[in-house]
């Protein structure tokens, strides 16, 4: 076995050293019923690295990869160009290979690395204080909306019809066994959205309102009015963003008076990996909060020759300290792809993400131009970013898609598959466009889907 | 060169026995420990390092009249500056790759290559979470297989997979429990936690409502049965309170729960779950089947016992098995297998008497990035393999635990082996020092220190957890290292307070961190 | 942190200014600077980091009766324990990633990570360079749009692509030479090279069958121009034994040879042709062309003007750029696009009157890692890039120059501007210092030192070379420490002698391993 | 651009302080006629990381790559499975980016390398010093011609038939230019090597001769009766392999009487990359002769304190001491190939690598066995390690090798090819089988071999 060094010598001096006459010696506490008598049944025995790569390369080449392939999903995940030198940094050993920073004397790699970051998302946010990551952008929204509860002490929390229905799921899935109540309603079909109808819902027994920006159809509007009526009623307005990259165009959640702002980083540096591993974002405009704050936090120090260092900090809103009076459970975070966000962002500077959000804009538009040509294609947005709706007339979109992926040409997330049932958003297709889509991907896209809408329904 | 000091420290050294001595340098480094100013304090508004055209000034927008106009306040670097910045900070790191990292409940076993490898398949890598299903039939079926493989380990019928990591697979077992009595009519109120469980633990249950009651431990480090049993029978199983507890088997103090079986039995009998808390798994993979314990719902930490990068803290993945009770509580989505050997992944959509799934718990479908890993290492190492690991695992604990009772508190090395980790304890240290003394101590000696103060139940607990990828030769080594610094501990070595010396570090004022936080750089004030 | 510290060194500084002393440790490490045993101490004949299945017992073999029956004598070790045997070694050395390197002569530029990434795609690293030509047709694309890169950007009419490195290269264009000259009648028997030249001159030169003879200098550095034609003078052309003439430009004193032009109309009307080393490309890429200063031959290191990795001493491509009437006697095999688009390789079998090859360099197509590269270097900087490159390594060199000519001896700063590298002599060091002190004091400061004692034209060389990947905050806080040792080495700080205090290895004794060679591990007497 | 750090300012600050008014002024030594005004003509300008990746996966796509085809070519270069750590290792900053070990203090990492890569090399050979590796198997063959004149003061090598023709063409272009006699011939076709013939061409001028095991043709023999035979007339026998993976299952050269012993290294953790980079190995088995070998050596030593250490030694054989009179013109080497055959050579170990030895020698022997069926197939040799040579009857092998090609089956080397224009050879094709060969791909070999050898020629 490549990976265990000892040897059978080893084996047997050591259990010499420790009395025991075989290794069965030291499974004693198992009880009789559960030990086993030999390997497990049904089960393969090892195998060479060879092997294994030819086994995991079959199952690899099963799925179509957006590399080469005319690419247009989003809703939530982006594919971006990420920079070579990223991956040659998060697999040092001494990044990838270590535990989180509890030593902080010989882990000061990651945490200057997580101040860092914790600095960019901050600023990229608009707010005063980023944490060291969540999971996803999914569960942060849930850990803003129960922040807001700690926070304001109220137990209700007002969603907008545009938020990711994913992200609506899970924080509906975690409010009803915590008991809040949630108000939510699948997003209308219009050119802009409703944010009155979204005000007039908010209450004095609301704890917060959660709004996506850029929206799940891709619109983009002003929350600063959305920001007073909130605090009006002693509310805070969570921003979820699912696109950082957008940020580098619009403007900023905090400044527009969100109180807590989530999102989803994997368009920096962490790439589409089938949904996971992805990195969730978290951050305060105002620095009060930041004892109510899920997560690690990384903070700046001096050592005892007083030079600065980093350590975590802030533990006791932690579970290993505070166990079931912890902010949150999390434990285990999305350290790693920190550091891609981290070093992708670090690539880019101020400079080139607004380039690159410029790039993306100006594709996107390119491409809303095009398909608005296409008979039988209508577009919904009036504003977006790189990403927007369109209506196929008289089609459903959950057939567009699968009828251009036979095509090769990965279409667009259509509106069917994230409301099923929802007979209103059938014929909606979300078309996410990048820096990574060319012309030629555009007119592939146009020409497929001009056929598709042509074609009688079925 | 590397070899075993056998001597060792000794009282009577004097403090210059030490490394030699050099100037000041100019820059603050010292040969290849080299400082590294912040990205804040380098970086520019004007540089970056990605070529992309500049904007065309005037060109149109459709972004509602929100163009971002002020400064976001972000810094660049080119290319050869980045990859300087992060390659010298990383420098400043410990790893698994650089040396042993004995860091208890944590399983820092070593991270096969191959699985870094196949993980960046395109194939794998650069698939969208919402792509249309005939297109990513080898992702599904990767999931799948994974599943597999975890419910025969276990012995369990059936799994979830999108839990993110122990943390949230706790949460999830912790879920379908709740969505199971509630189902039955009643969540019921509380959630039976030992003092020596993973702060994770309790904060689980608090986070999915319930309240929070000990389990009292026996003296020999594991749950005291009897009393467990007392406080279900407090009431009769339809009025109990108690709708699970959560167990570490293996516990937190290396122990194995003799008595779970019966723990289980018990726990059943009054209408509760039982939750196993399966981070420790390492140490019984392939020997043992949870699933012939009665456990009910058990995560696995993909990130330990099958080796994905901890990646300086996460990302992990908490896969849960679940018994045929809770199963149909499962969350959403997952994958199935269907009969014509395709594979096809159940949504919201789907939810139906058969799924009655407690809902989602994050947006996509779990860890891919971990599941690619976690199944290359499961082929990698086979049936056999496994159950090797976790005998190796073992037999190193062991080997640990009885080349340092001697001289070392063992608070429970009378009752018999360790499983995969050992515990000892800070008693008989002289002067005023401590167990984080000692962990400094480590730190210089090229060592990462052990999980300290952790789990509650001893003093000045040091948990040793030396995994099955170590060779003898570095247990024999960290042995000695560990000895010479446990007979300076005991004798009072006073030294050792202001441990390490070397590391690019002293001691941190984590005190000053957390009473005046600063927590993003702040440009100083000119 | 990392910030210039302005005031310095001074000499009334006392030794204990120096860093905290710790006590010795049992294992020899100091924290994260990890000692490491050899490979042959710590593996073992029976461990293997391969699973490969066992040798059947008896299997036939067609061997012709030679099995190796004795052990060979190798050792192994499993993959979690080579992953860190490599890794404690690796972090024993210095490399660009970890900080400034201004190894003059040597081009110590970053390696860009994109083409690290493609020279691994399966297309360029998974052929065989034996495949049918039609399989290949990529990789035959690669070379050739290479070729056409290198003589564009130097202005010469063909290329030869399969030298090895930059002393390899020489070789090609000295056999050019050679076999044009042999083509005319006579090899001739002389080749000219300046005492400042690099080692590999004179080398190849008598590789070839030369003898080689000194090119005089001037007091400025650069060749002597009269002295040359002289030489040259002393016979009628036809008479002339000088084959050729081996320049470097710019040379190694970091001049440009103002007179390379003039030098290279009187060796052709000798008859003989001009070697240009091109090792020092980089200062003139994109913006001079050696082609239009009457260059017959020049190499271009791959390895450092386009930036593919020197790996710790290797390896490299060496090019050859040839003039028109150098160019038949390229060698094989070499790359040619036929009339319908395709390419093919022409080899041994295509030798005719238009392809008077002096014969083969190696047995394959040359270094096609490097070439993928190389050409991904070229394609990310474009010409415009490519001349900003020239321009700012140019500029980097001088702004050293004029920052320390005021303490440092810097014996053609009055000539003019350098080029690409700046340098400088210990003539004014204090005490019995010399270069070497300086030099390992720059370690301590967490520099790689640039080259000493080389070119060997000036006492206690220095050469500097920073490359253009550097940022003005490095090179600023370089001049600093620089600056503060030369204070320290010219007031005579004996202190210096020591140095290095903080690397891995204190100086070590290369006098000791010259005289009793210990060049393979011998297992220690028992 | 994304690789130059400075910034215009900086340039205009970094000018002033020079007293330069443009860049123009340091170039002033450059004569006019070759100043260029702007970037060169004719070239592209710079261009994103994303765009380049474009266009080299784009030339990338267009070859036929090992991975996944029916793959049999050798001669000279050996497709292996290369261990991902591999690659890891090499990959760190560290060992990529630095230069020769000039600086010792900093540079144990490579040494310490290079001081184990030494002892491997040198005891797989049978030797006892090994240098610290040449460019790769045909200039390392060289190399040990031009040393054996030096020993020996001779100046006539003998090549064996059966020496690879592109190292004999190495050697004869170097010879030619050093006026050394060289004395080779085409293979001749026969089930064994023609020892006794190389034998009689030993005379009292011959330096040495050389000999490749296993040979061209893929045969074995035992070289201790020729090692007496060159020693009896004062000289050398050079040992030649292009297959160091052979040597965990034959008998190594240096126990056979070689005096020198070279090779190719590329087959142990190289890969194949079109021929280049290689490693050329370089062992002696008498120490004495250590100070006649060309290339790096790196020697044990102790620092000023007493500790072990490890510097580059004997360099006054080298050309940056010795200038003309060195032992070679060599400095860059194959440092990082070697570096990536030390790590691989340590994952296999005595135990692996005669493991790997055994799986070649089974695959190729049933690889044999089974081209040996298919009608009109002969195979040539009697003995073999993993590739050997079969007879296309009456149907040239570089037809047979292009026509497979076209079906996506790479089926071996043909001597055609090798020697061209030598009608005894052309029916040759060298066949080579490692562990990376499937029975399938054997069968597909097969398979399209019959089908080729039954066309009848055209
Ligand atoms: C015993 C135990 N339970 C639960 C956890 C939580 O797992 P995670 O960090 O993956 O959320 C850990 C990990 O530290 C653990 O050691
Ligand atoms: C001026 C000069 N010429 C020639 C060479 C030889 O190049 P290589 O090391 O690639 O053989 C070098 C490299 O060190 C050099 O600096």
């Amino acid at each position: 076995m490549r990976y265990l060094p000892l040897t059978d010598t080893d084996r047997g001096d050591m259990l010499e050293r420790i009395g025991a006459d075989s290794i069965d010696d030291l499974f004693v506490d198992v009880p009789e019923i559960a030990r086993l008598d030999g390997p497990i049944h049904d089960l393969p025995m090892h195998a060479s690295e060879m092997a294994v790569e030819r086994q995991m390369k079959a199952l690899a080449a099963k799925n179509l990869s957006a590399d080469g392939t005319p690419f247009f999903l989003g809703a939530g995940a982006y594919r971006h160009h990420i920079p070579a030198s990223v991956d040659t940094v998060i697999q040092r050993g001494e990044f990838l290979t270590a535990y989180t920073p509890y030593q902080p004397e010989i882990a000061q790699g990651t945490l200057q690395m997580l101040f860092e970051f914790q600095t960019q998302v901050a600023r990229l946010y608009g707010c005063a204080v980023a944490n060291a990551s969540l999971y996803d952008g999914s569960t942060a929204c849930w850990e803003a909306v129960a922040m807001s509860t700690r926070i304001t002490k109220r137990k209700r929390a007002v969603l907008s019809g545009a938020l990711h229905p994913h992200y609506a799921q899970v924080v509906k899935t975690m409010a009803h066994f915590t008991g809040y109540e949630i108000a939510d309603s699948a997003p209308a079909i219009q050119p802009e959205p409703d944010l009155n109808g979204l005000t007039a819902r908010i209450d004095e027994n609301t704890a917060c309102v959660v709004v996506q920006y850029p929206d799940i159809l891709g619109r983009i509007s002003d929350l600063s009015t959305l920001a007073e009526a909130a605090h009006d009623k002693g509310a805070l307005l969570v921003v979820v963003n699912t696109e950082p990259v957008a940020l580098g165009a619009i403007r900023a959640p905090g400044d527009m008076g969100a109180d807590i702002v989530v999102g989803e980083g994997q368009s920096i540096g962490v790439g589409l990996q089938f949904g996971g591993p992805y990195l969730g974002l978290f951050a305060v405009r105002d620095p009060k909060h930041v004892r109510q704050m899920p997560g690690r936090l990384c903070g700046e120090t001096e050592d005892a020759e007083g030079k600065r260092g980093f350590v975590l900090t802030l533990s006791t809103r932690e579970q290993h300290i505070r166990r079931e009076k912890a902010t949150s459970n999390i434990c285990t975070n999305s350290g790693l792809c920190a550091l891609a966000f981290s070093v992708h962002m670090t690539l880019l500077g101020e400079k080139g993400l607004r380039r690159l959000a410029a790039e993306n804009h100006r594709l996107a538009y390119m491409a809303a131009d095009r398909l608005a040509q296409v008979p039988g294609i209508r577009l919904l947005n009036e504003s977006f970013f790189n990403e927007f709706t369109v209506m196929l007339e008289g089609r459903p979109a959950r057939e567009a898609v699968r009828a251009l992926a036979k095509r090769g040409v990965l279409g667009g997330v259509s509106l069917g598959r994230l409301y099923p049932g929802v007979e209103a958003l059938e014929q909606a297709l979300l078309v996410a466009v990048t820096e990574t889509t060319t012309p030629e991907d555009i007119e592939a896209l146009a020409s497929e889907l001009e056929t598709f809408v042509k074609e009688p329904a079925r | 060169m590397n070899a075993p000091n056998k001597s060792g420290w000794k009282p009577e050294m004097q403090p210059d026995d030490g490394m030699q001595e050099g100037p000041a340098t100019t820059t603050g480094n010292r040969a290849l420990m080299l400082e590294e100013p912040l990205l804040f304090e380098i970086g520019h508004e004007e540089t970056t390092g990605i070529d992309l055209s500049a904007i065309e000034e005037g060109a149109p927008t459709r972004l509602g009249g929100l163009e971002r106009a002020e400064a976001i306040g972000l810094v660049g670097l080119t290319e050869p500056e980045t990859v300087r910045h992060y390659t010298r900070l990383s420098r400043q790191n410990y790893g698994i790759d650089l040396g042993f990292f004995p860091l208890g409940s944590c399983t820092m076993k070593h991270n096969p290559r191959l699985n870094e490898k196949l993980a960046r398949l395109p194939g794998f890598a650069d698939i969208h979470p919402l792509a249309p299903q005939n297109s990513v039939q080898g992702a599904l079926e990767v999931i799948h297989q994974l599943g597999d493989w975890l419910c025969k380990l276990t012995g369990m019928p059936a799994v979830a997979m999108s839990p993110k990591a122990g943390a949230h697979g706790e949460l999830c077992g912790i879920l379908a429990i709740r969505a199971a009595h509630e189902a039955r009519g009643r969540a019921r109120e509380v959630v039976l936690v030992p003092e020596s469980a993973h702060g994770t633990n309790p904060a689980t249950a608090a986070f999915a409502g319930y309240r929070v009651e000990d389990i009292p431990a026996n003296s020999e480090g594991r749950v005291d049965t009897a009393k467990l049993k007392e406080r279900l029978a407090q009431t009769s199983p339809e009025d109990c309170d108690v709708a699970a507890v959560m167990i570490t088997n293996p516990n937190t103090c290396g122990l194995f729960e003799r008595d779970f079986r019966e723990i289980a039995d018990a726990v059943h009998e009054a209408g509760g779950y039982v939750y196993c808390d399966g981070a420790n798994f390492n140490a019984i993979v392939g020997r043992v089947r949870p699933g012939d314990l009665g456990v009910d719902a058990m995560h696995i930490n993909l990130h330990k016992t099958f080796s994905t990068p901890h990646g300086g803290g996460g990302p992990g993945s908490g896969p849960v098995v679940l018994s045929e009770s809770l199963a149909p509580f499962a969350p959403l989505p997952f994958v199935e297998r269907q009969q014509d050997g395709t594979y096809r992944i159940v949504e919201e959509e789907h939810r139906d008497a058969e799924h009655q799934s407690f809902g989602r718990m994050t947006a996509f479908h779990g860890q891919m990035g971990m599941f690619t890993r976690a199944l290359a290492y499961m082929l990698s190492h086979g049936a056999d393999g496994l159950k090797q690991v976790a005998e190796d695992a073992v037999l190193n604990a062991n080997y640990i635990l009885r080349s340092m009772e001697d001289v070392l508190y063992a608070p429970f090395a009378e009752s018999g082996p360790c499983m995969h980790e050992v515990l000892f304890g800070d008693r008989d240290f002289g002067g005023d020092l401590s167990t984080l003394d000692l962990a400094k101590g480590l730190i210089d000696e090229g060592y990462h220190p052990m999980t300290v103060y952790f789990p509650l139940v001893v003093h000045g607990a040091m948990l040793v957890e030396p995994t099955e990828t170590e060779s003898k030769a570095t247990i024999d080594q960290f042995i000695t290292a560990f000895r010479s610094l446990v007979e300076r501990a005991v004798a009072g070595d006073e030294r050792l307070k202001q441990a390490p010396y070397y590391a690019p570090r002293r001691r941190l004022d984590e005190t000053a961190a957390a009473r005046k936080p600063r927590l993003a750089w702040q440009p100083p004030l000119a």
